[in-house]
């Protein structure tokens, strides 16, 4: 579905990601781990058309994407859930649920019932000015907000980040939902590596801008190495 | 810059006599042949004035990141002042025929630098009024509010009842110029020179960590008041100065000299400069005053080969110099420095990537 | 005073309250999505007088006020273009000065153009229709312009809250990034934006100069500045906001210039700003800034 | 609106003397553009058709040219200061300007250091010249106008008076106040007084109370840009008092852009082409209307390019009489000069000021500046 | 070290409102000399707000905040600061452009003894120099003296968490305030997160009260636990004690899964 080939991005002469090369097949879980400033979050930006990609292609659906502007991308069904939450401060967080559905123009109504049912603190907030919400109902709103849109593929960029250890796993379930319910690919990047590994049907680790290893879930949760440098089990 | 003086290197050191050696030498030939580059001179002067006042706005500005526009009510205050108190007495009678003069500063005169100072002290001790209730506000609110307020000084300075004081619509003429060109130079050096150090002390960190983040500033232990108080002072300090300055140069100031126009032209200075670099606000204030000066052959019609060329005519000048100013917004959005300071290393820097740029192009 | 010079006064008042607001809403609006102070507004106005002038020489009015509405509005989307485009990622000094800039070259360009001498505005038939009842005089454009103001007032604030391009508005008002995630068209959106401050201005200038009669290149610039006030009076970004602005500013000056101050007249704008400004730091209906730590 | 492209011819043939010929330059420090860019231009035609039927001057055996350096003052001091660098840094011998007091005030001094004198055609405010010997004027001083028009009031029987000027305007609010002193000693009474600010465009409050206070005559010295916007709003608003002011208001502007309710204002002027005051007068109107019409200008000799040519006239009769370049002895000449100028007769007094005594007084009668009469004061 | 139990901090129940929302209500807690405290709870609970109400960014609605001893009430930021409590923000917030020596050099000043015109005269090098030298051993004592010259905000994460606990520690302070210090981090990280908190204590001779998301960093280190819910107090007491309380687990924790 998404394919990313030779994919390299550069910030002022910095080359962050130095050309990867990696696949997301339909209705998948994907995931990215790696350690802090390997190139994750620069490399879901290119996706979504945030970053200029410096070489490289990005295609979907077999159609080659890299030079699209972002908001056409969201329209072929990319949505980017951005790192740090970013929601819009001064509008209340039912109209946060709505933009995320700017593109649609059918009815929302029942949407937004679902994504309610996932997280009821925004029911009962949905007036509440988003800056005002805490750290991880900010989280919550802006996961909300990226399902609104109906993508094919919602792409996250660590959503448990900051969030108590039971919306983790919340979080971690409706990923696993979505995905099999609404077949809705997705692309995750987590620091959380052990869940991420344990939800991901693929995933592929990324070093200093490069992917250094790929494989199943399951294949790098046993891999040594791995539990040595991101599950933080010694031995 | 650099508070390690010691490691300074040989070679910064003797160019930087070199560029002292070389401004003090042209300086000196235009001083000897006054006569015969008066323009030059006036241009320069000019340019020095609207350094100082360019470099106290970049201080709040730039380096507290207030967004203060009350730069030339600051300005009035300090030319007034000034012109007041340096009009020699004998010709004060003629200057306020109309409305007379206040017998409580009919006689009062001051030298030259101490009335340049107690202008200075003047705006800054209006800036600190004014400040207490202002700096509360944030961006775009402050600047209006700021701006709001050297409109209300220019108000007051032209209002009929300050006539015999500030001769109100009439303006002050008869203001005795600068001896000579060093002296400009020096204010100008001195002023500049004070505000670097600032800039460069702890202070001026402070200062910066307001800019970049109130509330961790807070969080050190800044109070957020106290240092935007007094960085807006100090700027406000200086701006004054530079206002008697530009009083000095003009030899006769009214309130329209001080408009709303002259905070925008300064505020140009500051971004075509580069926000937050000293040197970028000297060599913006040069560029703008002689820009605008070197485009006046514009104005006169043009003829080549007997045909005249009909777009030039009075007018076309500014024109010009406004495509030129969006050109120079347009692609060096961060200013024609940036945030970063002259330096030689700057400079070879720059040469030998132009070196390489025409070489890769040979290729 | 007497009651009738207390009345005339009165309409007076309204009558430039009516027209500042009617700017003042252009400024909010543009302020409120692209937290630019488009400086340039008051000379897009200002052109709109021009171009009024030149339309209406060579064409009925019915015809020319269409066209002066369309040309104005395609100046100010191509100088958003031109101008604040590609400063999209900038310091936003950068493109306060961009403005700066483009209004420096409206005036000069007018200048150059049209001299520095002032032009008499054309007639609309009807709008200048002067109504005399008992000593009170004033014609049409002083009933007309609060009402268009109040209509206008209405529409814009139907288009921000309660459609999607509103909402689109909204949100690239606050963060291009974001917004573009949704999916919003970031450059169709600033461009309707500016599209709709034209002619706003253009509409305001009709009404303005109608009731002044001649334009010159500096024409923009003073009620450019007052109904920035107005706009930060009101809280900027808020419509209803611009519009109690753009009267309370109207109306106080006309009440200190009658009163005999008028020395004080432009100060006052600033006072009144400054009071509310200490009052409510970010005017009488500005959203309060939500900045949780 | 005014079209210059024209005046290339003239410009080029000052600028572009062959060399090798002797050249005397002369500065004309004007405003083309800014607030009084309209009026600084029909000052500076004035000074260019001189300069086309005054080429050259005679000093010792030699031919000189004179060659005219143009400086725009853009009406704003601060850029005054610059250009009148300018014009020292170009070796002027004398200097022509400038239309708007003010800018010629902020000159001066620099004139005067440089030593090189300078001949106002149309600033009207007594500190222009006042305590600068380098300075001087052709044309009469505000006091005088202000004491004209009140003179001019009653004597035609209008015996209340409203008077009308802008703020921090030293041209308005000084004519202003002469005109009220003036009036007052007369035996009239001022019934009120309002003050506008620069760039106002919106009259209606002011004119209101103006209104209630029922003068027979609005006195209101202002540019040519708020002229029109006054008379019409006051006419809107009913007034009917007769509005008057000083000399700028003799602009074809006004009545093009106030129409007919620009009908019946008068004002005072320098110069009127109805009645040439003597031959100098009438070569000038034969000459000047066709090189107006060359310029795309309308054929109404404005009364500034009159003043125009006769400031440009009292420099050259004092080139000629110093037998000099040089400024300062340019600057003594000057005080003894005397000659017909197209303004009337002209050599100034003690203090630069030329010694005049009479105006003229003109009125609007069907969208044309019509004379009325002429008006004398002693002393 | 004094063995009666010194409370630094106290908090008596606090109640905080904004508009309709009660953030908390009715908090009370002590943090102890020398203690590492975590307070934990749900997102939303009103953990952080308890830190701005100690720290003056909000002044609390009601109930008093004080500090060995002294009413914090109406204090402003800065001085909190000054009487000694640090503290660093659930969000980033370093002076992003400065390099990361002006950062801690910043908060160094918080204790020098200058006016403006000493400082600008430079009549204060001796202050200046000490300032300099303290804010370089703080750097090399925490491992980012290499760092020293490189732009605050190109850090990678982690080092930004890291810098900011330094900075924090410049101001000389007492009680140290952390808003979920391993935000971001991988678990690696965290365990070295963990281990450095309890050496900074060790070697400043800290309190620290911090609030994490985290189990494994909080149960690790920290002597003693609050767990907020809907801004009311649920239970306090050890890692075990914690972990097994079942409202904790329903409201917090979650089921076995490990976070
Ligand atoms: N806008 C930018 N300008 C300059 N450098 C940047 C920018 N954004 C990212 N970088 C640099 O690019 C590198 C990769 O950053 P990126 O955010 O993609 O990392 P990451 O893997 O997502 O890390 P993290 O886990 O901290 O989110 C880092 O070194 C970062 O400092
Ligand atoms: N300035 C404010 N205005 C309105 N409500 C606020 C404000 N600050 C906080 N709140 C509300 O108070 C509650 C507590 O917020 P707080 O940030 O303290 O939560 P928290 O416990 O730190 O959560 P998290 O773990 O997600 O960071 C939230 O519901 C939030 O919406
Ligand atoms: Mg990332
Ligand atoms: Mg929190």
């Amino acid at each position: 579905m998404l394919k990313v080939d030779n994919l390299k991005i550069n910030y002022g002469g910095i080359e962050a990601v130095k050309g990867i090369s990696f696949e997301v097949p339909d209705q998948s879980i994907v995931t990215l781990i790696g350690a802090n400033g390997a190139g994750k979050s620069s490399t879901l930006r290119a996706i979504a058309g945030l970053v200029k990609a410096s070489g490289g292609s990005i295609s979907f659906d077999g159609e080659d994407i890299t030079s699209l502007p972002t908001a056409k991308r969201v329209a072929k069904g990319i949505t980017l859930c951005p790192e740090g939450r970013h929601v819009f401060p001064d509008m209340t967080v039912l109209e946060n649920i709505k933009i995320g559905a700017y593109l649609r123009n059918d009815s929302l109504e029942e949407d937004i019932q679902r994504v309610y049912k996932l997280f009821p603190r925004l029911e009962e907030r949905h007036w509440q000015l988003a800056g005002t919400l805490s750290g991880g109902e900010q989280q919550m709103l802006a996961v909300a907000r990226g399902l609104m849109s109906n993508p094919k593929i919602l792409m996250l960029d660590e959503p448990s980040l900051g969030l108590a250890p039971i919306i983790v796993q919340e979080i971690f379930n409706i990923i696993k939902r979505i995905n099999q319910e609404q077949g809705i690919t997705v692309l995750l990047i987590e620091q959380n590596a052990n869940m991420a590994l344990k939800v991901a049907d693929r995933a592929y680790v990324m070093e200093t801008g490069s992917i250094t290893m790929t494989g199943t879930g399951a294949e790098l949760l046993a891999n040594d190495e791995i539990q040595a440098a991101y599950l933080g089990r010694k031995k | 810059m650099k508070y390690d003086f010691s490691r300074k290197k040989k070679r910064d050191a003797v160019l930087d006599l070199l560029l002292i050696a070389v401004v003090l030498g042209i300086c000196g030939f235009l001083e000897a042949n006054k006569y015969n580059y008066s323009y030059a001179i006036s241009i320069i002067e000019r340019s020095m004035i609207y350094a100082v006042v360019a470099v106290s706005m970049n201080l709040v500005n730039g380096f507290t990141g207030l967004f203060s526009l009350g730069q030339a009510g600051f300005m009035a205050l300090g030319a007034y002042v000034t012109a007041i108190l340096t009009i020699p007495v004998s010709q004060r009678p003629s200057v306020y025929y109309i409305s007379g003069i206040n017998p409580l500063i009919a006689n009062l005169s001051a030298p030259i630098t101490l009335a340049l100072i107690l202008g200075g002290l003047v705006a800054a001790a209006c800036a600190a009024l004014i400040g207490i209730p202002v700096l509360r506000l944030k961006s775009d609110y402050l600047a209006i509010a700021t701006l709001g307020f050297a409109e209300i000084i220019r108000a007051l300075i032209a209002a009929p009842m300050m006539d015999t004081i500030t001769n109100g619509s009439y303006g002050l003429k008869s203001i005795p110029g600068f001896s000579s060109i060093f002296q400009v130079l020096i204010l100008t050096v001195v002023s500049i020179g004070l505000m670097v150090l600032l800039i460069n002390s702890s202070y001026g960190r402070m200062f910066k960590a307001v800019r970049e983040d109130e509330i961790a500033a807070e969080a050190m232990g800044i109070n957020l008041f106290h240092t935007k108080e007094l960085s807006f002072v100090i700027s406000s300090f200086f701006a004054g100065i530079s206002g008697g300055m530009l009083a000095m140069f003009m030899r006769s100031i009214d309130s329209k000299t001080f408009q709303v126009s002259l905070t925008y032209d300064i505020l140009l200075i500051v971004v075509i400069g580069g926000i937050g670099s000293v040197t970028g606000s000297v060599l913006g204030a040069f560029v703008v005053t002689a820009g605008r000066e070197l485009l006046r052959f514009f104005d006169e019609p043009l003829t080549v080969a007997g045909v005249s060329i009909p777009l030039f005519r009075p007018g076309f000048r500014m024109v010009i110099f406004s495509i030129l100013l969006m050109v120079v917004v347009l692609f060096y959005s961060r200013g024609l420095m940036g945030t970063n300071e002259f330096s030689w290393d700057g400079i070879f820097g720059f040469f030998r990537r132009k070196r390489k740029a025409v070489k890769a192009e040979g290729r | 005073m007497s009651l009738t010079t207390f009345l005339q006064q009165c309409l007076t008042g309204i009558s430039l309250g009516g027209a500042y607001a009617l700017i003042a809403i252009g400024y909010t609006m543009v302020y409120g999505i692209l937290r630019l102070i488009n400086f340039a507004h008051g000379d897009i106005f200002m052109m709109a007088g021009y171009f009024m002038i030149f339309a209406m020489a060579s064409m009925p009015w019915f015809i020319a006020v269409p066209f002066v509405l369309l040309v104005t509005t395609v100046l100010g989307v191509g100088i958003e273009r031109v101008a604040y485009k590609p400063l999209r990622s900038a310091p936003r000094m950068s493109v306060m000065i961009s403005a700066i800039g483009v209004s420096y070259l409206l005036q000069n360009l007018a200048t150059y153009l049209f001299t520095a001498l002032p032009m008499a505005y054309p007639e609309i038939p009807g709008l200048k229709k002067i109504f005399k009842i008992g000593g009170l005089s004033a014609s049409f454009v002083t009933f007309f312009t609060p009402v268009l103001t109040i209509v206008l007032v209405y529409l814009l604030i139907t288009l921000i809250h309660h459609t999607k391009m509103g909402m689109a508005m909204r949100a690239v008002s606050k963060d291009y990034e974001t917004a573009a995630l949704m999916g919003i068209d970031i450059n169709r959106t600033i461009s309707f934006t500016f599209a709709i401050g034209s002619l706003l201005a253009a509409i305001g200038s009709i009404l303005y100069f109608t009731d002044r009669m001649t334009v010159f290149p500096f024409s923009g610039s003073l009620p450019g500045l007052k109904c920035f006030v107005a706009a930060v009076f009101g809280g900027i970004g808020s419509i209803p906001g611009a519009v109690v602005g753009g009267f309370v500013l109207g109306m106080g000056e006309t009440a200190l210039v009658a009163a005999g101050y008028s020395t004080f007249s432009d100060a006052f704008t600033f006072v009144v700003l400054i009071i509310i400004l200490l009052v409510r730091p970010t005017g009488l209906f500005g959203e309060k800034t939500t900045n949780k730590v | 609106g005014s079209s210059s492209s024209g005046s290339a011819a003239s410009g080029a043939a000052a600028s572009k003397s062959a060399s090798g010929d002797k050249v005397i330059k002369i500065g004309v420090f004007e405003p083309t553009t800014g607030e009084n860019g309209g009026g600084g231009f029909q000052e500076a035609l004035g000074i260019r058709y001189a300069n086309q039927t005054h080429k050259t001057v005679k000093i010792g055996d030699d031919e000189y040219t004179i060659e005219l350096v143009e400086v725009d003052n853009k009406s704003d001091k601060t850029e005054a200061v610059n250009a009148a660098n300018k014009l020292m840094g170009e070796k002027v011998s004398g200097v022509i300007g400038s239309y708007g007091s003010g800018v010629s005030i902020a000159a001066g001094q620099i004139f005067a250091d440089a030593k090189v004198p300078a001949v106002g055609a149309s600033c009207t405010n007594p500190q222009v010249t006042e305590g600068n010997d380098y300075y001087f004027r052709v044309c009469f001083l505000d006091p005088f106008q202000g004491t004209v028009m009140a003179n001019y009031a009653m004597q035609n029987g209008y015996k209340t008076a409203a008077v009308l000027t802008q703020l921090g305007d030293d041209y308005s609010s000084g004519l202003g106040s002469f005109f009220k002193t003036a009036f007052t000693n007369l035996g009239g009474t001022i019934a009120d007084e309002e003050q506008f600010q620069t760039n106002q465009t919106d009259f209606k409050a002011v004119l209101t109370n103006i209104k209630a206070a029922n003068p027979d005559i609005i006195f209101a010295p202002s540019s040519i840009t708020t002229a029109p916007l006054i008379i019409k709003q006051a006419r809107e608003l009913g007034i009917t008092s007769l509005i008057a002011a000083g000399d700028t208001w003799e602009n074809s502007t006004i009545i093009e852009n106030a129409g007919d309710s620009a009908e019946g204002v008068v004002l005072s002027t320098f110069f009127d082409e109805a009645e040439p005051a003597n031959d100098e007068a009438k070569s000038f109107i034969e000459g000047f209307k066709p090189y107006l019409k060359d310029n795309k200008q309308d054929e109404i000799i404005p009364a500034v390019s009159a003043l125009g040519y006769d400031a440009y006239l009292a420099l050259y009769n004092a080139i000629e009489a110093a037998q000099s370049t040089d400024g300062e002895k340019i600057k003594d000449a000057l005080k003894d000069v005397k000659f017909d100028g197209v303004t009337g007769s002209i050599s100034f007094d003690e203090n630069g000021d030329a010694k005049k005594n009479m105006a003229f007084i003109k009125t609007i009668e069907k969208g044309q500046f019509k004379f009325l009469t002429t008006t004398t004061i002693d002393g | 070290m004094n063995e009666v139990k010194e409370n630094v901090l106290k908090m008596e129940n606090v109640v905080m409102q904004f508009g309709g929302v009660t953030a908390i209500d009715g908090l009370s807690l002590e943090v102890n000399r020398g203690e590492i405290v975590a307070l934990i709870g749900p997102n939303g609970a009103g953990k952080t707000t308890a830190f701005n109400c100690i720290t003056g960014i909000y002044q609390p609605t009601s109930g008093v905040v004080s500090f060995k001893g002294e009413n914090l009430k109406g204090k402003s930021p800065d001085c909190i600061t000054r009487l000694g409590i640090a503290r660093t923000f659930q969000n980033i917030r370093l002076f992003s452009n400065l390099t990361v020596f002006d950062n801690v050099l910043i908060a160094k000043h918080l204790r020098a003894h200058d006016n403006v015109f000493t400082a600008t005269l430079r009549l204060n090098l001796k202050e200046e120099d000490r300032m300099r030298r303290e804010t370089e051993k703080l750097l090399r004592e925490q491992d980012l003296y290499e760092l020293k010259d490189e732009i605050a905000s190109s850090l990678p994460y982690g080092l930004q968490r890291r810098l900011e606990i330094a900075r924090a520690l410049a101001t000389s302070p007492e009680l140290l305030l952390l808003d979920e210090p391993a935000a971001g981090m991988n678990p690696q990280e965290t365990q070295e997160l963990t281990d450095f908190i309890v050496k900074i204590r060790d070697q400043y001779h800290l309190t620290v009260f911090m609030i994490e998301h985290h189990m494994d960093l909080v149960m690790q280190i920290s002597e003693r636990i609050y767990v907020l819910n809907f801004g009311k107090l649920i239970a306090q007491g050890s890692s075990e004690e914690i972990q097994n309380n079942p409202e904790v687990i329903e409201a917090y924790l979650g089921g076995s899964e490990d976070a």
